[in-house]
């Protein structure tokens, strides 16, 4: 019978082959050699995410090639490899586990979305392997505590809404405020913790509009708030959804003042959102200075990155690619911690002894561009960074606030 | 009352797409689950043209030409190369078009949103009266959408090429009989489904920005709207897409943001459990 | 092409755990990724084994299978959290919903054809990931619920390498059962439905009940697929049930050729998925080798790979006059 | 059935029709094309919804659906075979055997026992159906490129896998060799014989009806005019009306218009030609002539053959062997629509107008592709119309609302449109009263007078044969006899041809 001779072969072959399997030994700390050090990274370089994965990849390797050229750490030149997740939590899975069996690294540098990063942290959990993400802001990354998770530059939604709640309330002086968000995960789990913070400053939430990110027409939650007119505004989705919402909001008069999230912290807000993007504050978590500044180190940076990459991917540099670099020297200033024959163990302990740590600033990276806002971690808080910058946009694009009581 | 022209403007939309849907099913047979796709590939070449300084008139003929051209495209693919598949196949053939185009996009464009200037009038505002604003590209949104349907309606009704089109839609074998290269009409039927598709994409593209996944946002209540004509009357489509417009708006002030594709679905089962040939049209359900 | 109904020295079942036992066998020789890798093959298997009887043997379009997926994923990770049981009580529970629901939008089938089933079960799958996203913490909301650690009675707790195996397992004893039901009288009728639904009906084939059955049988080892997948992932998050899910689950069916043999619904995976997961160049343009190799499929080979193998061999053979 | 009436959108397919079948006999069921054979066979299965009268099996009276018809006991075949291609034509049979066996999903998917011994004898009892019917070739091997012939036989054993006690055949000669012809009479006495299963066989092959059937019933125009045995048949003077043309032989035909033609030139010459669809060869070596200014009657009972010879003229199907020359030039596999551009223009039995469309459209798309100025088209609207009087007055409304009569005008108007220099008629006459047929004459001859050449196939002989110069009679796919009209009208050959011998 044609269907059975197939598989009968296959389960012979099986059978033989089971036979001669002999597990192979790791040798020492895994990904760690006599003159290099293997680091994995997973980001997310194709499907809709490919923006921040492409950028995020960029400044990371930026980092790595002026760590190698200055020697690279304790004697050892530093290697990577990039796992593309795709975006998607299936994604994020295989990239972590190719990392982890396959290639083998000594440790994992994460650029994945919230989606893709908030799934393998289980995995990572119940494996006991090192993992620094930097862009995942989802709460499940440092929810149950593990030794093993680190979360860089990104600001937990607990902080963002703090934060949030207090430039609504100390810089809006705002008595009532209003939300509209997107049905994003990470926009979701930030409303919850704001709702109380707002409370204690006697601020009343006196609307909650939602809309399905993607959505084209605002129509209905334009005229909501409207009707509901409160003194300030809380919006949360992708930045694409920023640049289809601002105008609408705009055209139908609401002149309430608008604060958005972190994630609307992004060049693409005001590309797309065009005039009607004057006066929208936002959240920016990413450097010390904007993105769109040219001077100071922010210029810097942006020269050095024209230079090492003469026709980068569309779309960057971005956000996500100070996001990479900074992190990585971070990640970078763990490993040197380690000593000569580094363990994840002892990374973990030199990582919880970074306070107030900014590369560039430092002893040991001083040829380093500080961009990256302070990064402190100790042990039973892997929390990076707490701090967000306010920005709103001026003439076309984003800028920072200077005089804002912090 | 801004409420109900925001819902009619991206009515109109859903009936360009539905239009396209209809015209290309009718007279082949086929449902073209790519036409999200050309509707982007009509935005893209819109908003590079609009940002090389191309003169206006280049900037709405160029995508249309596209449109034309992708058209004929789909016509070879489907018509010539698999000719001799069954239907479930062109229907899978289209879904593999679709991934293709939005891959290529993706990788040339990545998914961040190009900014898109409305036609001719830039970016004003058009106040009614009672102090509501609307975009002026609503306002050309709705406008194109009726002229398209009147020039649609017109071709249809007095020219011979139009007539011949639906000769061919009711009955291929007639038609070739009476003497009509069918292959050319059917040619013409997808080229202009691919301009009609075009057309929505330049006009979808100042409300939400170009990007690879745009039309598949659109194309299921497009589905709808085509479904409500029976996929056999352009007036069935161009009315559904606006009555789908305007409902999916007042329910999303009455139910909330996300319960729109809930609605929309319910909407869809409902036109095709109770009047599978559409409300509009006077034609049977062609058999399958 | 397939042949009458072969002699068995033995009842299938007993072939069906011995394809089984090889398939977990063949797992131990792998190095831990490509292990794992094989497990979502094996998954992947089944839900294409339930996709190809609806598709290519009674021929019903329908894009709703990741729903069942997800239904299955969330819906035992969902019990075991609720009501703190192991797998082999969430598991069937999970199977048996999977199965009615399909057998409810098979009814809706009755009434449709050709691509209007395909769009009805488009939105099927729209309004299944909105309950997704909106089920609170009931589906985790957006990120989907994190798989706790279950335990079986003999082997204890379910660690990876447990689930690749019984998944493994269950693809080889599916591929012998569904072999077994589409040569028997139940895949005749859906074959004869598929041809020629009139004269099927003329010979006494209750068109109606067998449809809803193909929708039914199909659901159910779809979500079974779906417990496994969310075993083995550990995390049950929409983005695994989109609509390009559908598209792919659908390109292994035509690219296995969609006929009513077994060797399809593997074939099919093995190529599209175990392949470019091997060669990783791929990466970037995964999305274009798949829309790629579906097309050219579709137009060089309209019944696929084992339906083309299947025509060379009998034009072999009448060629050769046996 | 008793007094059925079935009508689709104002055309009356069964008239109070009537039938009786006894039990275990043969019983035919004959008629011209269009005369609601096929239609009567599908009320019977409930295909068709019937607006009147009832249905009796075995003393009850019942309301049958498809999916019920193997209670009562029924089973029937299909015009053309409707054979599952994705099964072998072993399961082909055993699924006829679907209603008796109970093997469900479980037992299919363990091969229990249960489900076992059913295929086995299942097995045996399809495998001895198939050669009773005389299929000799290997059971496992799949149906889908088998010949006509072996489809028909294992459609046959299929119905009789679920123990039919009445079997209804639509055709089942059609697409058949002679030889497949004679194993099917002797295996259709042997299944009403042995296994005392009545059969009702519809049938366009008269001869073999008669050769086969105990009684036969004669209908035309929806009604039954006739029933009896063969031999009363064969001479009832309605039924052979029905078939040759009214009061065929004594008719006084219209004076002969025998135009006296010099040496005629050939315009359309088909040279052994061989064509069919799909597997099937229907026409095989035919070979025939048009000249100018002649009309020239292809005569042959329906199934012969000749739509497909017209079509095949035409382009679709392509020809498989031989050639089709037009003016000297050979136009085998050109596109319809280039054919047609070339000047043939055919009237096809039906679908030949734009039901949807105006009248005025219909002309408007005649002349697709043809540079005509706006006087010149203008000026053949109004030939059309002074040609047509009756169509001047339906000018604006839609094609399908016409009646037969009027269609056919608008029809052949259509391809007038075009200036054709040859007309083709498919069977102009099926459907239209007596005194259309006559109008339909003249207006075929006066064209032949301005010089068009025009082949005309028809099955009824009589308004044809006075004012046809040659004729060929067709049969089987083959031209069997060719010579002037009214020597083969009245030939004893062509009445044997079509309602064969009459038996001692």
């Amino acid at each position: 019978m044609r269907g059975y001779r197939f598989f009968a072969s296959i389960a012979l072959a099986a059978l033989i082959a089971s036979l001669t399997y002999v597990p192979a030994r790791a040798a020492g700390a895994q990904g760690v050699s006599a003159k290099a050090i293997l680091v994995g990274v997973q980001v997310s370089l194709t499907g809709p995410a490919s923006t921040v994965g492409q950028g995020f990849k960029a400044g990371t390797q930026m980092a790595v090639d002026e760590i190698n050229a200055h020697g690279g750490i304790n004697g050892r030149h530093i290697d990577v490899v990039y796992e593309d997740d795709a975006g998607t939590a299936e994604g994020g899975i295989s990239a972590v586990r190719r990392l982890m069996d396959q290639d083998k690294v000594f440790a994992i540098f994460g650029g994945g979305t919230s989606t893709s990063t908030a799934s393998v942290i289980p995995l990572i959990q119940q494996s006991k392997f090192l993992y620094y993400d930097s862009l995942a802001s989802d709460p499940r990354v440092l929810q149950n505590y593990s030794p093993y998770v680190f979360s860089g530059m990104t600001v937990v939604r607990a902080d963002v809404a703090a934060y949030a709640a207090k430039v609504l309330g100390q810089t809006f002086k705002a008595h009532t405020v209003g939300f509209l968000s997107s049905d994003e995960a990470f926009c979701t789990t930030v409303l919850p913790f704001m709702i109380p913070r707002l409370a204690d400053q006697g601020i009343r939430v006196v609307l909650q509009e939602k809309f399905k990110s993607g959505d084209t027409d605002f129509t209905a939650q334009a005229s909501a708030i409207k009707s509901a007119n409160p003194d300030a505004m809380y919006l949360c989705g992708l930045p694409a959804d920023g640049g289809r919402l601002l105008p609408q909001l705009k055209r139908a008069g609401i002149t309430s003042k608008l604060l958005g999230d972190t994630v609307f912290g992004d060049t693409v807000v005001p590309k797309l959102a065009g005039s009607a993007a004057d006066g929208f504050y936002a959240l920016w978590i990413n450097s010390e200075q904007f993105m769109g500044e040219k001077t100071g180190p922010m210029g810097d940076w942006k020269t050095r990155f024209a230079k090492a990459f003469p026709n980068p991917p569309p779309n960057t540099p971005n956000s996500f690619s100070l996001a990479g670099y900074a992190d990585f020297y971070v990640f970078a200033e763990g490993l040197r911690r380690a000593g000569p024959d580094p363990t994840q163990d002892k990374m973990i302990d030199g990582l919880e002894h970074v306070r107030n740590w900014t590369a560039g600033k430092d002893a040991y990276f001083t040829w380093a561009v500080p961009v990256g806002l302070p990064r402190t971690f100790r042990n039973g808080d892997h929390k990076g960074n707490r701090e967000c910058v306010l920005i709103v946009v001026r003439n076309g694009d984003y800028s920072r606030v200077e005089n804002f009581g912090t | 009352m801004n409420l109900l022209v925001g819902g009619i403007a991206i009515g109109a939309v859903y009936a360009l797409v539905a239009i396209g849907l209809t015209l290309i099913f009718r007279a082949t047979g086929v449902v073209n689950f790519a036409q999200g796709e050309m509707l982007m590939a009509g935005a893209y070449a819109y908003v590079l043209l609009t940002q090389s300084g191309a003169g206006p008139l280049v900037q709405i003929l160029g995508p249309i030409a596209l449109g034309a051209v992708i058209g004929l495209v789909f016509f070879f693919v489907t018509r010539i190369l698999l000719r001799r598949a069954p239907e479930i196949s062109i229907v899978i053939g289209t879904l593999a078009i679709s991934i293709l185009m939005q891959a290529a996009a993706r990788l040339k464009f990545t998914d961040n949103p190009m900014r898109a200037v409305p036609w001719l009038f830039g970016d004003r505002d058009v106040s009614l009266g009672s102090g509501t604003t609307i975009s002026i590209n609503s306002v050309t949104v709705v406008v194109v959408t009726m002229i398209v349907f009147g020039a649609l309606y017109w071709t249809f009704r007095r020219t011979t090429y139009g007539k011949a089109m639906r000769a061919v839609a009711e009955d291929p074998v007639r038609a070739a009989i009476t003497g009509i290269p069918v292959n050319r009409m059917l040619a013409l039927s997808w080229s202009l489904g691919g301009v009609v598709a075009a057309l929505a994409g330049m006009l979808l593209a100042p409300i939400t920005g170009v990007y690879p996944a745009m039309g598949a946002g659109v194309l299921f209540p497009a589905f709808i709207a085509a479904a409500m004509g029976g996929f056999e009357s352009v007036f069935g489509a161009l009315f559904g897409g606006i009555i789908l417009g305007v409902v999916q708006t007042y329910a999303v002030v009455g139910v909330g943001g996300v319960a729109r594709d809930g609605i929309t679905f319910a909407l869809l089962v409902a036109v095709l459990i109770w009047r599978p040939q559409g409300i509009f049209s006077t034609v049977t359900l062609r058999t399958h | 092409m397939t042949k009458s109904l072969p002699r068995f020295p033995c009842s299938p079942l007993v072939y069906g755990t011995l394809l089984g036992l090889a398939a977990i066998a063949f797992e131990f020789t792998l190095p831990p990724y490509p292990r794992f890798i094989f497990g979502q093959f094996a998954v992947l298997v089944i839900i294409t084994l339930g996709v190809n009887l609806l598709l290519g043997v009674a021929g019903l379009l329908s894009l709703a299978s990741p729903a069942f997926v997800g239904i299955g994923a969330n819906l035992s990770t969902a019990i075991m959290l609720r009501a703190h049981v192991p797998i082999l009580v969430s598991i069937p529970i999970s199977v048996i919903a999977g199965w009615c629901i399909g057998w409810v939008l098979g009814t809706v089938s009755l009434r449709l054809a050709g691509f209007y089933l395909a769009m009805v079960t488009f939105g099927f799958l729209d309004v299944f990931l909105v309950i997704l996203n909106e089920g609170g913490d009931y589906t985790g909301g957006g990120y989907g619920l994190i798989v706790p650690i279950s335990t079986l009675p003999i082997i204890g707790n379910v660690t990876l390498d447990v689930v690749i195996a019984i998944s493994a397992f269950t693809a080889g004893l599916m591929i012998v059962l569904v072999g077994q039901v589409q040569r028997s009288r139940i895949g005749r009728a859906w074959l004869a439905i598929k041809d020629e639904p009139i004269a099927a009906e003329i010979q006494g084939i209750d068109v109606p009940r067998m449809k809803t059955l193909a929708f039914a049988v199909s659901s159910a080892l779809a979500t079974l697929a779906g417990t496994y997948q969310a075993l083995l992932l550990g995390v049950t998050n929409p983005s695994a049930y989109s609509l390009n899910v559908a598209v792919a689950h659908l390109t292994y069916v035509v690219v296995g050729g969609m006929t009513a043999s077994v060797v399809g619904p593997v074939v099919g995976p093995f190529i599209l998925f175990v392949m470019p997961e091997t060669f990783r160049a791929i990466g970037q343009y995964r999305e274009v080798f798949y829309g790629a190799i579906l097309l050219l499929v579709l137009i060089v080979a309209p019944n696929g790979i084992t339906g083309t193998i299947s025509d060379l061999m009998t034009r072999g053979r009448a060629r050769l006059g046996r | 059935m008793r007094d059925v009436d079935v009508s689709f959108g104002g055309v009356h397919a069964l008239q109070r029709f009537t039938i009786s079948i006894e039990k275990g006999e043969i019983h035919g069921l004959i008629g011209p094309n269009g005369a609601g054979k096929t239609t009567a066979i599908n009320t019977l299965c409930g295909v068709v919804q019937r607006q009147g009268g009832e249905i009796e099996v075995d003393g009850r009276i019942v309301n049958p659906r498809p999916r019920r018809l193997v209670e009562y006991g029924i089973g029937r075949t299909f015009q053309k075979p409707a054979i599952f291609t994705d099964l072998s034509a072993l399961e082909n049979v055993l699924v006829g055997a679907h209603a008796q066996s109970k093997a469900g999903l479980i037992n299919g998917a363990l091969s229990t026992p249960l489900a076992l011994s059913e295929e086995r004898d299942h097995t045996a009892r399809a495998i001895d159906l198939l050669r009773a019917v005389g299929y000799d070739r290997d059971p496992n091997e799949s149906a889908k490129r088998l010949a006509f012939g072996a489809l028909r036989q294992i459609e046959v054993a299929r119905t009789l896998m679920s123990e039919p006690r009445i079997l209804l055949l639509d055709e089942p000669t059609a697409g058949l060799t002679g030889a497949e012809i004679a194993r099917l009479a002797a295996m259709l006495r042997a299944v009403c014989d042995e296994r005392g299963v009545t059969i009702l066989l519809v049938e366009h092959n008269v001869p073999f009806v008669f050769g086969s059937c105990n009684t036969v019933t004669a209908m035309h125009e929806g009604s039954r005019i006739a029933t009896g045995t063969p031999a009363q048949i064969r001479v009832n003077e309605a039924v052979v009306a029905s078939y040759l043309g009214p009061h065929h032989g004594e008719r006084a035909a219209p004076a002969p218009i025998e135009p006296e033609v010099g040496e005629v030139t050939r315009i359309l010459e088909v040279r052994e030609l061989t064509s069919g669809y799909g597997s099937t060869t229907i026409i095989r070596d035919a070979s025939l002539h048009v000249g100018t200014g002649e009309i020239v009657a292809l005569l042959g009972r329906n199934g012969a053959g000749k739509t497909t010879l017209l079509n095949t003229i035409l382009g679709d199907p392509r020809p498989r062997g031989g050639d089709v020359v037009w003016n000297g030039r050979s136009i085998r596999g050109l596109s319809m629509d280039r054919i047609v551009a070339a000047g043939i223009g055919l009237v096809p039995q039906q679908r030949a107008i734009i039901a949807r469309q105006s009248v005025d459209d219909n002309l408007q798309l005649a002349t697709f592709g043809i540079r005509l100025s706006k006087r010149q088209y203008a000026e053949r609207v109004e030939e059309m119309m002074t040609r047509f009087p009756r169509l001047a007055e339906r000018r604006t409304s839609l094609g399908g609302s016409l009646s037969g009569g009027e269609r056919q005008m608008l029809a052949i108007a259509k391809v007038l449109m075009r200036r054709p220099k040859l007309l083709l008629l498919d069977e102009p006459s099926i459907g239209l009263a007596p005194t259309i047929v006559d109008e339909l004459a003249k207006i075929v001859a006066t064209l032949r007078d301005e010089g068009l050449p025009v082949m005309i196939a028809e099955q009824n002989v009589t308004w044809v044969a006075p004012i046809a110069r040659r004729a060929y009679l067709i049969d089987g796919g083959r031209i069997i006899e060719e010579g002037p009209p009214s020597v083969l009208a009245e030939s004893e050959a062509l009445a044997e041809r079509y309602l064969g011998s009459i038996q001692a």
